[in-house]
């Protein structure tokens, strides 16, 4: 037994919360379940951190390297001798890492609900779900077995659905809650295939086990894999590639990212936690689980840098034209996981090299921050509004004060403005790209800029620009509400400062980062610019974004269209899949299938019909019949078939 | 060839033919009155072959009995002049191509077979049928006769059931 | 003397029985009806009870006659069916005025189905033969102011006349070909030449004939459709079985030196009993016609087992002729109560009949079940079995058509049930009264058709007789 | 324990059935067999986990009698891991039928006799070594189908009905046909007894012969492809209790068959004959649930869904490893609790608002909180949500045939694995429209949620897809036995 | 006597045999086919007699086969002819095509 045996309770306590809310809330806790869940979770958060407090400062570190600790583990379902399913807790620097993040952006969120849910009808069930979606997402990030993963990811997905799905009165939130889960399952596919793949090679689901076996050069399990291969591509490839695809599925990586944007229509604070700061980063999360064999597979590594910089760039384009202020905050996350994922694709491992690794880690750190206050300064706004489009927007700094500056920080800190968080984070991603690929380089610095143009231009669209009726009839919200957002706020100024590398590295061992300042000039600078044409163009009301948009022609009408992935999906599913896989198939099943049994009995029926005429009713026919009979069977038996 | 021989072809000729008008006539009396000349030759036949005591039960069963009763239940149906509808035409081609080819077939089995005639008296005397006819250990045939017996009987019931006009009921 | 007493035991306790009855017609003039049948019930559960207590075999009359444990057992399932037919029927027969007539006539026929089965001499079969059938065809006609009836009688004399020629002449040919009666000879004497199974072939066609096996079965649905319903129901069970067990028998013990001959014969003709009969099944209306096909069709089945010439195919033939029997006059039985008292007889009659007379319904279905095939009532296992025999041969072509057949048989047996359980019909058959005697004849019938399968017993009983 | 009571007790509440009066006295006592089976398969499973701990033997509880002696068929009845849980499995399922249809009135004594009668049939067909008793039992079943579809069910019953007997029946007989070559050509035994035909192989060219019989005949009771069709129509005309036992159990029958009988007595042949067999399960698989997206109708949907779901129990047989093997009867345990389940959320929800079209149907969680939270939950379940049963099982069958080497079968896993995309999708729409979504008729509001006998069926098939959920090592304890029993036999071939 | 060849005597009974069943497939009115019947037996009864004196001379099997055959007949026709005649006084026919009523 080790110290950390309490550790299933940091899970297990929402998903207490889950199941006392979800089976009596409606009942008994209606009015209540909220502080139930929040209390529940916030025990659960001072676990993690102490937890945290104990791995790094206290008993984590074995010589200079921070240890895999297996806190418990058990087995839960046994496949065969080396392959099962173990449940366990796993504590090492990024498990450890994301159980601080999850626990307090969850908290932050539990009591921003509070103020915001305030009164809803399904307010217990709606704890219920977080308290769900906490567990799974705990579970996932202390997962010690590639198949555990794989649950609490699905998990994930399942409570993500039911909380988009939460209004589920509105068609839209039903048909976005829709999406969402088939889209992530399309990706979860790859995953399992994946899964079974390196199961099946590394002979083991267990991480550790399945690293070791898989990244020794000589193991019979190495040279298995690597030798295997599919369509002239090597086993590894295929495995991680696909299990890479279930990271880009949940982490809405280009192209699998249509089903964020449309999550938005999950409650605010919701799409703060989920769809902003944890389980989006999941697929993040598992490439950096599984880093130790990317790194080793470049083919892998590459599809993940192309990927992430690809989406990086996309949704920051995109971004720059959305009006929805939801929309356009689920563009920039995506365009922020960009980010961390190429940071991961550029990394290799050990020392200096696995700096993109650290980075990525980081940039997923203190993003949690900046964009869950993102989306619950936005959730404050809706709240006072009761609109999600920044035409309907304007001037609201004078309303809602602390809102106000609590945005702006995250703002600045996205935006990469020195002395916030985003700037280290992102200064150290962009270093790791400069060492590994110009190409990345450069579009990471181009996204940079965008980043800051469009984060300003939400900025500038609600607080600023024209002065818009408010019905005030509730201030700015609730104690409840504000709290979250100044905590965060200090947080998405301070996390940057934190020594990252000194706990998060590929070896475990401290990465000791060193700061160029020359090399900050450019994504600065940039930064700065984006950010001045924003205020220019939207500070005031005036009309240059319209003859900016008309400028840009094409360019603009693709972008605000979202460059029509929608509509591509749209048409493969509902034209192909469905007019060409299931109509048929459903026909063919009724018709054919179903025809032919049917048509066994017709044909008999058939037959029986044929053949009435043999009972005519008159005796002489039967004797006439009798003696062919007869006739038949003597030739029959006498002339062919003699024994 | 011996004039046994030929008065056997004669009577064979005679049977066949008779048969055939029996079966071919379209008058219902005269149709009759060829059965009974078949049956008569076949008695013919009968005493050739030394079977006295067959031949005088055939003329007594047969043609004293059975073409007697046929002949009354034509009179009790039926005018005698009248003719008979023919058989539908397709009916009558299947049923001669039926004939002729089981015929044929019978008839080739049967030569083809060879039978190997043996030379021995025959003893049929009515003597020695009486005598087994009542025997009840082997060779004898007294149980069948006794079945028939009933048979008979029943045959008997079931003619006067049947036949029997049907008494209007007294109520 | 005593001998000749125990063995021919039952066949004179029957002559007794006619007699009496033939003595109380002529001397007592009318009697009551109900009297007599009760009578006649008694005399033949006696007959039925005596069956049991004598075990003796042996031949007679220089072995004209011949009869053991399994032909005695054979004797009394007929002679239960008769019992259970007779109890059935007393509804149409307390109507009828020729009832003495009736039992003189069919019990003169069962007379001639024992001599039939316990012949060891085929011109004892004959006999026996015409002596089971010629009163049949009376019978056939005793609706008498029917016309059906007469056109029954008359088709089924003619075809049956027709039948007993050509079996007449293949047994003079065979008669020839061996030069002897006794069926101790044939075995001796039989032999491949094409003459022989020419003969022997003629042979079969008679006894097809009395089956009904496709395709000397052409008389039969007319046959039943006409006849009074309990002429039919004694012809498809009683008269049909004995058949059936002749046909075992001689089949086995005869003609076992021409196995592969008749065996491949067998099998012909079951195939061709189960598709047609099937096939014409599908299409009636009337029950009576109806179970004149389904009966076509489990002939086929039979066929099946006394291909296998083994004892296990002649016991499962003989255990399934028992199941059969109860199986099919259990049908009969609710049918002639509902045809005799309503007059209805059709498939659509019947519908809704659950709602108004559940009991009936459900021993019809029970019955029907049985004939399907489908455990846990005795069809299940009487079917089981004679198909496990037939495979003893390997013959599993023969097999899977059997079992398919079975599929399209369970159709057209569900299709009565689901007419009478499901379909809606505003004017249902009213409620049956089922006065006592039907009711026994039942209650036999059902148990019959639950005990026989599960209870091990009968099978291994008729199995320790089978030689 | 003796494992005849399992057979005498429905039957005796059976019979006991047809003498009582009035619905309340039918139900109670129904109700009564039912809780009385369930109570006695969990003693069994307890007694089996204590007595398989003593002794160390294939079957347990096994009692030899002969039947029919002249023809080698004995009631020879014995458990293993795998039967005990079909047991138990039917016994849910019973229980939950008897309250689902607890206000049942028309007929309510004929539906509960035949209710009970065919749970009879059920432990018979799990409890047989003997195949002829086992090939009895399956039989048994099929009539009360047949006639609790064509009286009670809906829609176009008799047509459904028929069809389902018919093909259940064509199954049967040709499982029958296959039974005869066992019979027959077993060396040196002439023999129905499983154990004993297991001991005494099949030459492989009898083998490949009766191999297929055997298994399309159980085949089509578990709707292998293409003879499923009697599914969609059988499972969505009959009324809600039979649904249950149709999709939950009766199906079940076939895949237990099809392992127990054709794959355990003919290994070489399911060698031989796995590869056409794999291409036949990816198909339904993914071909079923492409057919299910298209439907409107909720019975037709789950039905549909069962023939996709059922064809991985095909699959997990197929595919011949131990892990799949398990996996194979894990599902069989997993599609019974949830298919059941979610028939009966359809009943009840068939029952209120007198529609199973999906498009009339929407928002019903607003009013009926319970029936639809099962739903979602049943529906989740389906698509293979972690923490239920449907999930351990998929995935179990997953690993399973991938640990089966070879392009072709890796290929045939991840057809079959496509299929959970394609499950999400039509559950989805299901859900999306029907329990979700805006209120599409206003007559809705006064429908009352369920009732103390829905909550407790819905419930109680809901622990057992948890307990399964939670904690599969349970499971797979109690049936690894049975699967290494088998694989011995079919792990011998490579 | 025995000059006559057996075969001969067949060829006739033979012939009879089927000249019988033609009548009999081919005549309409019932008292006509019930003569054809008679022909058929009789051509049996010939068959019998012949080859009891031809080839077992030593008993008397096929005499006595056919003496009951004879006797058999007689009482077929019998039967028969009483079922004619109530066809013919209750239905005024005696033409087997319009004894057709039950069929399919």
């Amino acid at each position: 037994m080790n110290s950390y045996s309490y550790t299933p309770l940091i899970p297990l306590l929402p998903f207490a919360g889950f199941v006392i809310l979800g089976i009596f809330g409606r009942k008994y806790f209606n009015k209540t379940g909220g502080l139930i869940g929040t209390g529940l979770l916030l025990i659960s958060a001072i676990l993690s951190l102490y937890t945290a407090y104990q791995y790094f400062f206290v008993n984590g570190k074995v010589g200079d390297t921070y240890q895999t600790i297996t806190a418990v583990k058990f087995t839960w379902l046994t496949f065969s001798q080396h392959v099962s399913i173990d449940m366990g807790i796993i504590l090492d620097p990024i498990s450890v890492m994301m159980l601080v993040v999850v626990t307090f952006v969850s908290l932050m969120v539990h009591i921003f609900s509070l103020g915001y849910m305030h009164g809803e009808e399904r307010f217990a069930t709606y704890y219920a779900f977080l308290g769900l979606f906490t567990f799974s997402m705990l579970g996932l990030v202390v997962s010690s077995n590639l198949f555990q993963i794989y649950m609490f990811w699905e998990l994930v997905g399942v409570s993500s659905y039911l909380l988009i799905g939460y209004y589920f009165d509105r068609p839209s939130a039903v048909a976005a809650s829709k999406k969402a889960f088939i889209v992530t399952r399309f990706a979860d596919l790859g995953f399992l295939i994946g899964i079974l793949v390196l199961a099946f090679y590394g002979e083991s689901l267990d991480f550790a086990t399945i690293i070791k076996n898989l990244s020794t050069a000589q193991s019979t399990q190495f040279v298995a894999i690597t030798s295997a291969s599919f369509l002239g591509i090597s086993a590894i490839t295929w495995g991680l590639t696909l299990v890479f695809m279930g990271g880009a599925g949940k982490s809405a990586m280009f192209p699998l990212h249509i089903w964020l944007p449309d999550a938005m229509e999950g409650p605010t604070p919701v799409s703060a936690l989920i769809h902003a700061a944890t389980m989006v980063v999941a697929g993040v999360y598992l490439v950096a689980r599984l880093f130790p064999l990317f790194a080793i597979n470049e083919s892998a590594l590459e599809i993940v840098r192309v990927v992430g910089v690809t989406s990086a760039v996309f949704a920051a384009i995109i971004a720059c034209t959305q009006t929805d202020i939801k929309r356009v905050l689920a563009y920039s996350t995506m365009s922020q996981i960009g980010y961390m994922m190429f940071a991961l694709g550029v990394s290799s491992t050990g020392g200096e090299n696995g700096l993109g690794y650290t980075a990525s880690m980081f940039h997923l750190f203190t993003h949690a921050f900046f964009k869950s206050l993102l989306f619950l300064g936005a959730g404050a706004v809706i709240h006072m509004v009761h609109s999600n489009d920044m035409k309907d927007m304007g001037g609201l700094r004078k309303h809602m004060p602390i809102t106000h500056i609590s945005f702006l920080v995250a703002c600045l800190a996205i935006a990469g403005v020195p002395f916030f968080s985003g700037f280290f984070s992102k200064e150290e991603i962009l270093l790791a790209a400069y060492h590994s690929s110009k190409t990345v380089y450069v579009l990471a610095l181009l996204t940079s800029g965008l980043t800051a143009f469009y984060m300003f231009r939400l900025y500038f669209n609600i607080f600023w620009n024209k002065d818009t009726e408010v019905h005030g009839h509730h201030g700015e919200g609730t104690f409840a509400m504000k709290l979250p957002l100044i905590l965060l706020a200090v947080l998405a100024f301070g996390a940057g400062y934190i020594p990252f590398g000194q706990f998060v590295s590929t070896d475990g061992k401290a990465l000791e980062s060193e700061f160029h300042f020359l090399f900050s000039v450019a994504p600065v600078a940039l930064g700065f610019l984006g950010i001045a044409i924003a205020a220019w163009m939207y500070a005031k009301p005036n009309d240059k974004p319209q003859r900016v948009a008309t400028a840009m022609g094409g360019l603009y009408k693709a972008a605000y269209s979202k460059f029509y992935i929608d509509e591509i999906y749209l048409f493969i599913t509902k034209k192909i899949i469905f007019n060409l896989i299931g109509r048929p198939a459903a026909w063919i099943d009724r018709n054919i299938i179903d025809g032919m049994m049917n048509g066994i009995a017709a044909v008999t029926a058939k037959t029986a019909a044929l053949i009435k005429g043999l009972q005519s009713g008159k005796v002489q026919n039967y004797a006439l019949y009798f003696f062919g009979g007869i006739a038949a069977l003597l030739i029959m038996f006498i002339y062919f078939w003699r024994p | 060839m011996s004039v046994s021989q030929i008065i056997f072809y004669i009577v064979a000729a005679f049977i066949l033919g008779m048969g055939i008008l029996s079966v071919t006539t379209r008058k219902i009396f005269r149709s009759a009155i060829w059965l009974l000349f078949s049956l008569i030759g076949i008695a013919g036949l009968y005493f050739m072959l030394d079977v006295e005591f067959i031949a005088a039960v055939q003329i007594v069963v047969y043609v004293g009995g059975i073409v007697v009763l046929i002949i009354f239940s034509i009179f009790l149906t039926q005018q005698s002049g009248k003719e008979m509808p023919k058989a539908p035409m397709i009916r009558s081609i299947f049923a001669a191509l039926a004939v002729v080819f089981g015929f044929a077939l019978t008839y080739l089995l049967i030569y083809q077979y060879g039978f190997v005639t043996i030379d021995q008296p025959f003893d049929s005397t009515v003597a020695r049928i009486g005598k087994s006819m009542l025997k009840t250990d082997q060779g004898g045939f007294s149980l069948p006769f006794e079945v028939v017996s009933i048979l008979l009987l029943a045959a008997m019931i079931g003619c006067i059931v049947i036949a029997l006009k049907v008494k209007p009921e007294e109520k | 003397m005593t001998n000749f007493f125990l063995l021919m035991q039952q066949e004179l306790l029957l002559t007794v029985i006619i007699f009496i009855l033939l003595f109380l017609k002529l001397g007592a003039g009318d009697i009551d009806s109900k009297k007599l049948m009760t009578l006649v019930n008694v005399l033949l559960a006696v007959n039925l009870a005596a069956g049991f207590f004598f075990k003796q075999s042996g031949s007679l009359f220089g072995d004209m006659f011949y009869t053991d444990n399994l032909l005695r057992l054979e004797k009394n399932i007929l002679n239960l069916g008769v019992l259970i037919i007779s109890l059935q029927s007393a509804n149409w027969l307390s109507k009828h005025q020729h009832a003495v007539e009736f039992y003189l006539l069919m019990l003169s026929t069962l007379l001639g189905m024992y001599f039939m089965i316990s012949s060891h001499n085929i011109l004892m079969f004959y006999v026996g033969l015409e002596l089971a059938s010629i009163p049949l065809a009376a019978m056939a006609n005793f609706d008498l102011d029917k016309k059906r009836s007469s056109e029954a009688a008359m088709k089924y004399i003619m075809s049956s006349a027709f039948a007993s020629g050509l079996l007449l002449f293949g047994i003079s040919i065979m008669y020839g070909v061996t030069g002897t009666l006794s069926y101790e000879g044939l075995k001796e004497m039989a032999s491949d030449s094409p003459l022989f199974i020419f003969s022997f072939i003629l042979l079969i066609a008679g006894f097809g004939f009395k089956i009904s096996a496709v395709p000397f079965h052409l008389w039969t649905a007319d046959v039943y459709e006409g006849s009074p319903i309990a002429v039919t129901s004694y012809m498809s069970v009683i008269s049909k079985g004995s058949m059936i067990f002749v046909m075992a028998s001689v089949l086995f013990h005869v003609f076992d030196k021409i196995f592969f001959t008749w065996y491949n014969i067998m099998a012909v003709l079951s195939v061709l009993s189960m598709i047609i009969g099937n096939l014409f099944a599908l299409r009636q209306q009337n029950l009576k016609r109806f179970l004149a096909f389904s009966s076509i069709s489990q002939v086929g089945f039979i066929l099946i087992g006394i291909s296998s010439g083994n004892m296990q195919g002649a016991t499962s033939v003989i255990y399934f002729v028992l199941i059969y029997i109860f199986s099919n006059l259990a049908a009969f039985g609710v049918l002639s109560l509902v045809s005799t008292e309503k007059g209805k007889e059709t498939i659509d009659d019947f519908k809704g009949f659950y709602k108004t007379n559940p009991a009936l319904t459900w021993i019809l279905a029970i019955a029907l079940f049985s004939l399907a095939g489908i455990p846990p009532t005795a069809g299940f296992f009487g079917k089981f079995f004679l198909i496990l025999a037939g495979a003893s041969k390997n013959n599993y072509v023969l097999i899977t058509i059997a079992a398919l057949n079975m599929v399209i048989s369970m159709y057209y047996y569900l299709r009565i049930i689901k007419a009478m359980f499901m379909d809606a019909n505003d004017t249902p058959i009213e409620k049956v009264e089922i006065s006592l005697s039907p009711k026994i004849a039942f209650v036999t019938c059902v148990a019959g058709i639950v005990v026989t399968g599960l209870a091990s017993g009968v099978y291994d009983y008729i199995f320790s007789l089978v030689r | 324990m003796n494992l005849s009571i399992l057979l005498l007790l429905p039957l005796a509440f059976s019979l006991i059935l047809l003498f009582v009066k009035g619905q309340k006295q039918v139900r109670a006592v129904a109700l009564t067999a039912a809780v009385a089976q369930l109570a006695l398969s969990i003693v069994l499973l307890f007694q089996f986990l204590a007595e398989r701990a003593k002794c160390n033997s294939a079957f347990l509880f096994e009692s030899n009698y002969t039947w029919f002696k002249q023809l080698h068929i004995n009631y020879h009845v014995g458990v293993d891991g795998i039967s005990v849980a079909m047991i138990l499995l039917t016994a849910f399922v019973v229980l939950a039928g008897v309250l689902v249809s607890w206000n049942q009135e028309k007929l309510y004594k004929e539906f509960f006799f035949l209710l009970v009668f065919l749970s009879m049939g059920a432990y018979g067909f799990f409890i047989s070594l003997d195949v002829f008793t086992m090939f009895f039992f399956l039989e048994v079943a099929v009539i009360p189908k047949f006639l609790l579809i064509g009286i009670w069910g809906s829609g176009k019953k008799e047509y459904s009905a028929m069809k389902l007997a018919l093909m259940l029946m064509a199954g049967s007989a040709l499982v029958f046909v296959g039974l005869t070559g066992l019979y027959y050509n077993a060396k040196g035994a002439v023999s129905f007894d499983l154990v004993q035909l297991s001991m005494h192989p099949f030459s492989p060219a009898v083998q490949k012969m009766f191999f297929p019989f055997a298994f399309i005949g159980f085949g089509i009771f578990t709707a292998l492809f293409p003879f499923h069709t009697w599914v969609p129509d059988g499972h969505s005309s009959a009324p809600t209790a039979a649904s249950m036992f149709l999709a939950g159990i009766s199906m079940k029958l076939g895949g237990y068959g099809c392992l127990r009988v054709a794959a355990y007595l003919m290994p070489d042949a399911a060698h031989y004959y796995s590869t056409i067999i794999i291409v036949l399960a990816s198909i339904a698989i993914l071909y079923g649930a492409f057919a299910t997206m298209m439907q409107t109708d909720l019975k037709y949907i789950n039905a549909y869904s069962s023939v996709s779901h059922t064809a991985f129990v095909i699959l997990g047989i197929a595919m011949m490893t131990k892990t799949s093997i398990n996996g194979a009867v894990m599902q069989m345990i997993s599609h019974g609790l949830m298919t059941a389940l979610f028939f009966a959320v359809i009943g009840m929800i068939y029952e209120r608002t007198h529609t199973r079209q999906v498009a009339q149907l929407g928002g019903l969680l607003k009013v009926m909180p319970f029936i639809s939270s099962i739903f979602v939950l049943v529906g989740l379940c389906s698509l293979g949500l972690p923490g239920m049963s449907g999930f351990v099982a998929e995935m179990t069958v997953f690993m399973g045939s991938w640990e089966r080497a070879g392009t072709f079968y890796h290929f045939a896993t991840i057809i079959a694995a496509a299929s959970i995309v394609v499950t999400a999708v039509y559950i989805l729409r299901a859900v999306g429209s029907a329990i979700m979504g805006p209120m599409k008729n206003n007559d809705y509001l006064q429908l009352t949620d369920a009732a103390w006998n829905e909550k407790t069926a819905a419930v109680l098939l809901m622990v057992g897809i948890l307990l399964m959920g939670l904690a599969p090592f349970w499971l797979n304890d109690l049936i690894n036995p049975g699967t290494e029993v088998i694989m011995q036999k079919i792990g011998m071939i490579k | 006597m025995n000059e006559i060849p057996l075969s001969h005597i067949l060829f006739v009974s033979t012939g009879l045999f089927f000249i019988g069943m033609y009548g009999l497939f081919t005549r309409r009115n019932m008292i006509t086919m019930l003569m054809a019947i008679e022909l058929m037996l009789n051509s049996v009864n010939i068959n019998f007699v012949a080859f009891n004196k031809y080839l077992y001379p030593e008993k008397l099997d096929g005499i006595f086969f056919t003496i009951f055959i004879i006797t058999i007949a007689a009482a077929e026709a019998a039967v028969a002819i009483a079922i004619v005649i109530h066809l013919y006084r209750n239905h005024k026919s005696i033409d087997v095509e319009d004894a057709a009523e039950m069929k399919w």
